[in-house]
């Protein structure tokens, strides 16, 4: 028979259309509008779980997102598991395949099991006890075992292909929650023209109104009710209803973070449709109507399956038309769980027993069970249950002492309510006790926020209703409403003698019981927070919603401490767990970080260039031919360039247009350099310094009039170079007539270098003569090259004759290919950043950030002669004069020659003067850059050693893993040392 | 103190658990201690025990103004490893790093030091020879590091992607097999419960409101939430609060607090071997024992003693978890939670005399100060119990900004932690 | 000396259009473009070059025959143009109280329009489009993911995003899968 | 993320337009080079790293580009008040008033 537990006549599901799932391989039908629980409960399975730590078989306990039991995973394909879904949220879909977690071989019969029986073994905390002897093994042995032994589902283990989608979205007032309470609030926000946002997790608005049959609003159930407010809203401009939403972190300044899960219902999803939604709301207003969550009662024996939350089973009944049992018990302490008992009778279900554990509960009530004919059973306890992978049995100690058994398939239980304080608490508002009630209650609220509803303890449903209207200056207006149910009583702690006898849960998912917590109490974990890490009370996938109450009572009680005293744990974000995905967004691969390219990057690919990333920038690295590696390709490139050119893609290069009457002064200040003397038309090499006199940045300055310079930096420093001058311009010196424009992107830069770089463009510019006597090395003219303006440089990292041709970057490519036109016949070559940097090392021309990093000053990086010694400041004149940085010893870059010339030495390999002395070694430096220069047939290396400057012709050692290098500490110019090649 | 051992937990659980004592004593403050340590992190906790077992030194307090392991002792992801570049920083971490793999068997708890190893991710060149420069340091100071081909990488953890059309292909890594994690909380219950048990009062729930100085200068009182106690020495080992605390003994720092997050996922069987660490896309992870991924996000740009952080850095973290193991993007974050990290200029920790006699600080561990844990304390205990530092933090002065003489881990590769 | 072959323009961004019910995502023509930034008496002096006064105040526009000036700041100023996109917008160098730089080919725009145009703008913009916080006419640099733009609002459901070039094919990527999302 | 309001562009705009610039009012001395060991320390290094009202700097680099300067309290992380930069540093009376 299926669904033998579906109850004819009850609850709101059409009953239409049949759907067909799986849980653990076997097939099963449920209806359309069934949670996986609500399903599986239709068809009589209790037994969805295993604990995490002793393996006891667990049912599912509630029917919200509170669940910690039943969590399964959900397979759709290979790509798309995922692993403990909550199946009490879980919507069934065609197909839907859910495997339970944490056992092996079978959820019925589980090896792991076995813990339980070793349980005694296993208190809290117990692994900080032992585990201990001998050393190793802790790696080793125990380890591995407990790691395997615990987690719960499995992580999915491919790429996930579904899609995420995010939304920044404002409104004036935020509602989280759709129950009553939110929806009214959504009325009133509505209603005087505010734009307005109201979320609910579920797939419908209307929270408790839903699991209600005895509230009528308006002459209309509350479901009816609820479902009119929501279509009413959605016809409204100013109204977005989110569901499937939940508010999961309460963040800064209002912000609020809403998940919408789009396609996790759907039996096939649009392959258009991303499976969330991350919704960042920034709300003038946030209204809080999260509800309240039931709280299950803590007695031995309280995890079986079959024993549930009063307030599931009911909305089990009234939404889902599912019973949970055919011979029910109740256990309670609160007045809800009668009407659940109630409903439940009335649908044609055996209520045996309500055993409440109070002394005293309303006539009205205790009326109202007489005529259902059900027995109450006054001031007693559940003192145990039985039955394995299913509740048969409960023990009941009555008042007077009396033992009294029951067999019952299902038990209901209520504790309860415990407003839901979650967003309220990371607004960063401080919860207040309330002693009355005995519960925690939103105080008040830091940021712009505001509660209603359950989760601020008002119980009635016309209160509710009048204060959502009130929290947004409405009037309330009137409803008429019939609603006879109390939800007066409670209890927070153990019943009975649970912390000392049997096993009563209080957190279910993670094994903790209520001895566990006295016995975290007995070793001095005093704290909340104490007895929270040791036992791993409320550590779960539920964090603690059922358990965190229960828990604080039990500790407090023990330690004879009032329960503000003793406090609730921090409630953190998110509300509930949180797909990595929707977080992540389109956040992914391309759309991970800008990949940014030149304007001839293209070409670039088309002949063949290997890539190196440089901070967001792709640049060429090589440009291998066939059958050449990259040695053989650099080696090429560099001799091409030296014996006839090479042109070289610079755009990545950071230019900034410094402009202004006092523009040289502003350049003053912020380069070491003195820029007075320099006449315009010529160029200069500028070195920068943060305060403390460090090199921050370098590169050629062109100084094209008396108030402009067209500044270059590094690839990687551009934005924080602008920055850097921002600040001082507008803080430092606002009086001073200075503009600062970024052009790095406005110009596409081109290097023509080697012998035949004057011949190679020549006929290309327009507007300048460039001949070697009237544009000497380390000029600059605004001309025309390919008839558009253009930057020309004549400069040289390479150490070759040079130019570097700026031209407006959507000219680019256009102007690479007439250079490239020009170029090729002659024999000449691209080169990428690898022989770039050969070439500069060959002519000891520094990178910043390889031979230098932020230790280093411009007088240890050998460039002393570029500190203006008259200038009366500069940013790092200072820093630069403290003790440490003028001491001896400093590193200083020197040049380093291999005593077997084809030894290259490797970059950051460190260097000693005796290779022989034990470790730890006293190192003298580093070896920053190192290459084989085909030119000079030889390696060559530039290193940061103590003293260098006085150690040339010390022979030193770079002891490798597996041999010593001898070295010999020379100038750091290694080719052309007179530089007469760049002359020429 | 009783015993734990295997055979005492059997002994236990025949008679329900019921003789197990408390892991520390909660004495009333005395009027008067020689020592008083001001923060009850591991650091103080740490300290507090090695002042005891090294220098005999038991009229000691530790005061921690909420509950002892509650500041980033108890918030951080628990990365543990040594190979740091400079001599100094290598000697401090390595000997702390020692301290690790018997720390469980001194204090007689088991603090689940797991040595799986730590691996570092290079991006591009630039991280390529940082690494390298790292390795070659570590060997010549004894200190492990390997270097790793990008296949070798995702050998030794299998979820990593090292595909070539990942937006920052992974070019090799650096792994110390001697890294790994241990139990954060354990580290400071372990110390407490010993330091506890060799006479040490720890006492929670006090905040030092007041530091007070002889006219002479030198300390000789704290001013508490639970009243005036009088002390020789004060050591303050406060993390993030550190600024707040040497300001009531007038003394500035060069320190700034920020809020650094982290998150954990829901638990799942065994899927994350060892630790990785990407300092280029910014993402730490390990998996826990119970199961969770340990998950180390960014700090906020902005000063904050609020423990709490923005959701944006969460973002930024998670999407670098997702480039590098696209198969997580399914995972579920569990929770998030923030601490305030002491960031000095040079990111480097603060283990000294200060300029008022009697009061020594240690701080500045910003977000990679719980490796540090039993080295820190062990040398800070010293320079608290001989007046000077030990050879191993002798170069982490307070003066040392003064002069220039920096330990710039971070100038020289990139972040901590 | 044998003549100079003649460049051409070639946009980094000029293939991209798509459309969908909502939006419509396209490349906006090529552009003359200057960075101004300029002293209050600086700006007055540019205005007589453009014919009108620049907008004074935040995040508002002004323009006239095609020119079009967005405040971006209390001393800048983007001013372009498409009409003449080869002729600069710069009239004379080296401005004692202003700075007016060429940055037409540092920048690339695309043009976002149609019902869903301000929820593709959204899925990675933080800032509230709302027509009453960014009416039409309004502009302002923000973000856009990681990248910096400079949003102008030409219409109800018409907006211009101005990025550096470098980044456009990161913006255009945002923009194509935020507009897969613009229908609500 | 914080919501920031820019004294420049007058308006409220999200953090990610912003970049913390550290603390104001710190003064950088026209005569750099008579600083002593000392005062450079106090001046690059020091700083107040206030629990409660921390006077920092902020530029809206995503925005108007202007640097500005705020109150901010570190515990709740509200702004209490915003101005631009070379305005005068608020006194500690304004400052207290302010926190009420
Ligand atoms: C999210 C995060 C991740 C991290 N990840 C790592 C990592 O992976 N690896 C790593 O090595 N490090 C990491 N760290 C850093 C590490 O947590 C810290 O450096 C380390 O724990 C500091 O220990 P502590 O004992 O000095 O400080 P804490 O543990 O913070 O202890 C300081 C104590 O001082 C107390 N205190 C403050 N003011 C007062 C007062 N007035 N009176 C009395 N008591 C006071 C505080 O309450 C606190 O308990 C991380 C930090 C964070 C926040
Ligand atoms: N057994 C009972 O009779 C019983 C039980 C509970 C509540 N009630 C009554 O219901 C009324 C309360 O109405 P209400 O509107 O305050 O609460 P509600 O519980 O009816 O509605 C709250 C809604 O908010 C949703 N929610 C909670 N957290 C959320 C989040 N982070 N994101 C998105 N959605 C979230 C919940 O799923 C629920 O749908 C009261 O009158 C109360 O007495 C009765
Ligand atoms: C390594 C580590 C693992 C953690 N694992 C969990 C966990 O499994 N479940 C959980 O709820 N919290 C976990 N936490 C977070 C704590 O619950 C808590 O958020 C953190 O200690 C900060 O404290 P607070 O949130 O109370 O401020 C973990 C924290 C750390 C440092
Ligand atoms: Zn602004």
């Amino acid at each position: 028979m299926t669904q033998p537990f579906r109850i004819k006549g009850a609850g709101t599901l059409p009953h239409t259309r049949t759907i067909q799932f799986t849980f653990d391989g076997q097939s099963y039908e449920g209806y359309e509008g069934d949670t996986l629980a609500s399903a599986l409960l239709a068809n009589g399975v209790h037994l969805m779980g295993r604990s995490f730590k002793y393996h006891r078989p667990r049912g599912v306990v509630a029917a919200g997102p509170e669940e910690p039991n039943a969590l399964v995973g959900i397979t759709r394909d290979r790509a798309r598991h995922t692993p403990n879904v909550r199946a009490s949220v879980q919507e069934l879909y065609d197909g839907l395949n859910a495997t339970s977690q944490n056992r092996f071989p079978t959820l019925n019969f589980d090896i792991g099991a076995l813990n339980s029986l070793m349980s005694p073994f296993f208190p809290a905390g117990f692994y900080y006890k032992t585990f201990k002897w001998p050393a190793k093994a802790w790696d080793a042995l125990y380890e591995p075992f407990i790691r395997r032994a615990a987690g719960l589902g499995e992580a999915p283990t491919e790429s996930d292909p579904d899609r995420y989608v995010n939304r920044f979205a404002h409104c004036d007032v935020l509602i989280i929650g759709g129950g009553a309470a939110g929806l009214a609030a959504a009325q009133a926000a509505a209603e005087k023209s505010q734009s307005v946002i109201l979320c609910d997790e579920n797939p419908a608005m209307g929270g408790w109104l839903l699991a209600d049959s005895d509230i009528q609003i308006d002459g209309q159930t509350g479901a009816q009710w609820a479902a009119n407010m929501a279509a009413e809203l959605a016809t409204r401009d100013n109204v977005r209803l989110l569901t499937r939403t939940t508010g999961f972190g309460y963040f800064q300044h209002n912000m609020v973070g809403l998940v919408e899960r789009i396609t996790d219902h759907q039996a096939r999803p649009e392959p258009s449709q991303p499976r969330e939604r991350m919704w960042q709301v920034r709300a003038k207003q946030v209204v809080i109507a999260q509800g309240s969550i039931e709280r299950a009662m803590v007695f031995p024996g309280n995890d079986r399956p079959g024993i549930v939350l009063a307030g599931a089973a009911q909305k089990w009944l009234n939404q889902y038309g599912v019973s949970v049992g055919s011979r029910i018990g109740v256990y309670t302490a609160c007045d809800t769980a009668y009407a659940a008992a109630f409903d439940l009778h009335e649908a044609g279900i055996g209520i045996e027993v309500i055993v409440d554990y109070r002394k005293v509960v309303d006539e009205t009530i205790l009326a109202q069970a007489r005529e259902h004919k059900i027995e109450v059973v006054l001031g007693a306890t559940v003192a145990q249950t039985t039955g394995r992978l299913r509740i048969n049995g409960m023990q009941v100690k009555t008042a007077t002492g009396e033992q009294k058994e029951f067999d019952i398939d299902a038990l209901l239980m209520s504790a309860g309510w415990t407003p839901s304080l979650h967003l309220y608490s990371q607004s960063r508002g401080k919860p207040v006790w309330d002693e009355a009630s005995q519960r925690f209650l939103p105080g008040e609220s830091p940021q712009d926020c505001i509660c209603v509803g359950g989760c601020t303890g008002t119980d009635s449903m016309e209160q509710v209703l009048a204060e959502a209207e009130r929290a947004l200056g409405n009037k309330p207006r009137k409803f008429d409403i019939e609603d006879d149910v109390s939800t007066d009583g409670g209890i927070i702690g153990a019943t009975g003698n649970s912390t000392e006898k049997g096993k009563a849960f209080v957190d279910f998912q993670n094994d903790v019981t209520a001895k566990d917590i006295a016995l975290a109490v007995r070793e001095g974990m005093h704290s909340i927070e104490h007895v929270k890490r040791y036992t791993t009370n409320g550590m779960a996938t539920d964090q603690g919603k059922l358990s965190n109450m229960h828990g604080l009572a039990i500790a407090a009680n023990l330690l004879k401490k009032p329960i503000p005293e003793v406090g609730l744990t921090t409630f953190r974000p998110p509300y509930t767990p949180t797909t990595f995905g929707s977080f992540v967004g389109h956040t992914r691969g391309p759309l991970f970080d800008p990949e940014r390219k030149t304007p001839i990057h293209d070409w670039a690919v088309e002949n063949g260039a290997d890539f190196e990333p440089v901070s967001l920038w792709q640049r060429a690295w090589y440009f291998p031919r066939a059958g050449e590696t990259m040695h053989e390709a650099v080696d090429r490139e560099c001799r091409t360039t030296r014996e006839i050119a090479g042109i070289f893609d610079a755009s990545t290069l950071g230019k900034i247009e410094v402009t202004g009457p006092d523009a040289a002064a502003f350049m003053n200040i912020m380069y070491t350099n003195s820029w007075d003397k320099l006449k315009a038309g010529r160029a200069k090499y500028g070195i920068m310094c943060r305060e403390d006199g460090f090199i921050y940045d370098d590169g050629v300055v062109g100084k094209l009039s008396d108030t402009r310079f067209h500044v270059t930096t590094t690839t990687g420093g551009a934005p924080r170079v602008l920055n850097h001058m921002e600040d001082y311009l507008q803080t430092e010196f606002p009086e001073m007539k200075v503009w600062l424009t970024s052009t790095s992107e406005q110009w596409a830069t081109i290097a023509v270098q080697g012998p035949k770089a004057r011949e190679i463009i020549e006929p290309l510019v327009t507007g300048a003569d460039i001949s070697a006597e009237n544009f000497p090395h380390m000029s600059v003219v605004e001309c025309k090259v390919c008839g558009v303006p253009a930057r020309l440089f004549r400069i040289s990292f390479t150490g070759e004759l040079g130019f570097e041709i700026n031209v407006p970057a959507d000219y680019g490519r256009s102007i690479w290919d007439a250079v490239w036109r020009r170029a090729q016949p002659l024999g000449a070559c691209a080169y990428g950043t690898e022989a770039m940097h050969v070439m500069r090392a060959e002519k000891g021309y520094i990178i910043v950030g390889q031979d230098t990093d932020g230790t280093v000053t411009p007088h240890d990086a050998g460039l002393s002669w570029a500190i203006a010694k008259s200038k009366p400041d500069f940013v790092g004149k200072r820093g630069m004069m403290r003790p440490d940085l003028v001491r001896e010893g400093r590193r200083q870059l020197v040049g380093l020659k291999t005593s077997d010339p084809g030894k290259v030495l490797e970059e950051g390999a460190q260097i000693v003067e005796d290779p022989e002395q034990p470790v730890p070694m006293k190192m003298l430096g580093f070896v920053t850059s190192s290459y084989w220069s085909g030119t000079l047939g030889k390696s060559i290396a530039l290193a940061l050693i103590e003293d260098g400057s006085l150690r040339l012709g010390e022979t030193l050692y770079v002891p490798m893993a597996d041999e010593i290098i001898e070295v010999e500490v020379t100038g750091t110019v290694f080719y052309d040392e007179k530089g007469e090649r760049l002359h020429g | 103190m009783k015993n734990f051992s295997a055979l005492s937990l059997a002994r236990e659980a025949m008679r329900g658990h019921k003789g197990w004592e408390k892991h520390w004593r909660s004495p009333e403050p005395k009027k008067q201690y020689d020592i008083i340590i001001v923060g009850g992190g591991g650091h103080g906790l740490g300290t507090a025990y090695y002042l005891a077992k090294e220098h005999g030194l038991t009229n000691i307090a530790v005061l921690e103004k909420g509950w002892l392991g509650g500041g980033n002792t108890g918030r951080n992801t628990t990365i543990i490893r040594s190979n740091y570049l400079y001599d100094e920083s290598a000697g401090l971490y390595n000997h702390s790093l020692n301290l690790w793999e018997t720390l469980s068997q001194e204090l007689n708890y088991n603090v689940m030091f797991s040595q799986r190893g730590v691996m570092m991710l290079a991006h591009n060149v630039h991280d390529v020879q940082s690494a390298q420069r790292h390795i070659h340091a570590n060997r010549l100071n004894g200190v492990d590091n390997q270097w790793l081909t990008p296949q070798q990488a995702k050998d030794y953890c299998p979820p990593l992607n090292i595909s070539k059309d990942c937006r920052y292909p992974v070019m090799g890594a650096a792994l110390q097999r001697r890294g790994g994690v241990a139990r954060h909380d354990a580290v400071a219950w372990g110390y407490a419960r010993k330091a506890s048990a060799m006479g040490v009062d720890i006492i929670q729930n006090c905040e030092v409101t007041g530091i007070n100085r002889a006219p002479s200068g030198e300390v000789t009182e704290v001013e508490t939430t639970r009243g005036t106690i009088g002390a020789k020495k004060v050591g303050i080992v406060a993390a993030g609060h550190t600024s707040v605390l040497m300001e009531m003994a007038g003394v500035r720092m060069p320190l700034e607090s920020y809020p650094l997050q982290a998150l954990v996922s829901e638990p799942v069987k065994p899927v994350f071997p060892c630790v990785v660490m990407s300092n280029a896309v910014h993402a730490y992870i390990s998996q826990s024992d119970k199961g969770e991924l340990v998950i180390g996000a960014g700090t906020d740009s902005y000063l904050s003693y609020s423990q709490t952080g923005s959701m944006h850095i969460l973002q930024h973290t998670l999407d670098a978890i997702v480039e590098l193991y696209p198969m997580f993007s399914r995972m579920k974050m569990l929770r998030t939670w923030g601490g305030i990290v002491d960031v000095t200029p040079d990111r480097s920790p603060i283990l000294s005399k200060t300029p008022v006699k009697g009061l020594y600080v240690n701080c500045g561990w910003g977000t990679g100060g719980f490796k540090a844990t039993p080295g820190s304390a062990h040398v800070f205990a010293h320079t608290i119990a001989k007046d000077a530092p030990h050879h191993i933090n002798e170069g982490f002065t307070l003066d040392r900004f003064r002069g220039g003489r920096l330990i710039d881990e971070a100038a020289a590769a990139a972040v901590a932690h | 000396m044998a003549k100079s072959p003649k460049a051409t323009r070639v946009l980094p961004n000029q293939d991209h259009l798509t459309s969908n019910a909502f939006v419509t995502l396209e490349a906006a023509p090529a552009a003359s473009r200057i960075s101004l930034r300029a002293s209050p008496r600086g700006a007055a002096a540019f205005a007589k070059n453009i014919g009108f006064d620049l907008p004074a105040k935040p995040s508002t526009s002004k323009s006239k025959s095609g020119v079009v000036a967005l405040w971006l700041g209390p001393d800048e100023w983007m001013v372009f143009s498409e009409s003449e996109p080869e002729k600069s917008l710069q009239p004379r160098r080296d401005h004692r109280e202003y700075s007016a730089t060429d940055i037409s080919h540092r920048n690339t725009a695309y043009i976002v329009s149609g019902s869903g145009a301000q929820a593709t703008l959204n899925s990675s913009c933080p800032r509230d489009l709302s027509q009453a916080t960014f009416p039409v006419g309004a502009c302002s640099r923000t973000i856009l993911g990681k990248a910096e733009v400079i949003l102008y609002r030409t219409g109800k459901e018409k907006f211009r995003v101005e990025c550096w070039r470098s980044f456009a094919p990161y913006v255009w990527g945002l923009l194509v899968s935020g507009a897969q999302d613009a229908n609500l | 993320m914080l919501l920031i309001h820019c004294p420049y562009c007058e308006a409220d705009h999200p953090e990610l337009e912003f970049a913390n610039a550290g603390e104001a009012h710190i003064v950088r001395p026209r005569e750099m080079s008579n600083m002593s060991d000392e005062d450079f320390e106090a001046m690059f290094f020091i700083r107040d790293n206030p629990k409660g009202v921390s006077l920092e700097r902020w530029r809206h680099v995503h925005g108007c580009g202007r640097f500005f300067n705020a109150l901010r309290h570190t515990v709740s992380d509200t702004f209490l008040k915003v101005y631009k930069a070379g305005e005068a540093r608020p006194s500690n009376d304004e400052i207290a008033k302010l926190i009420k």
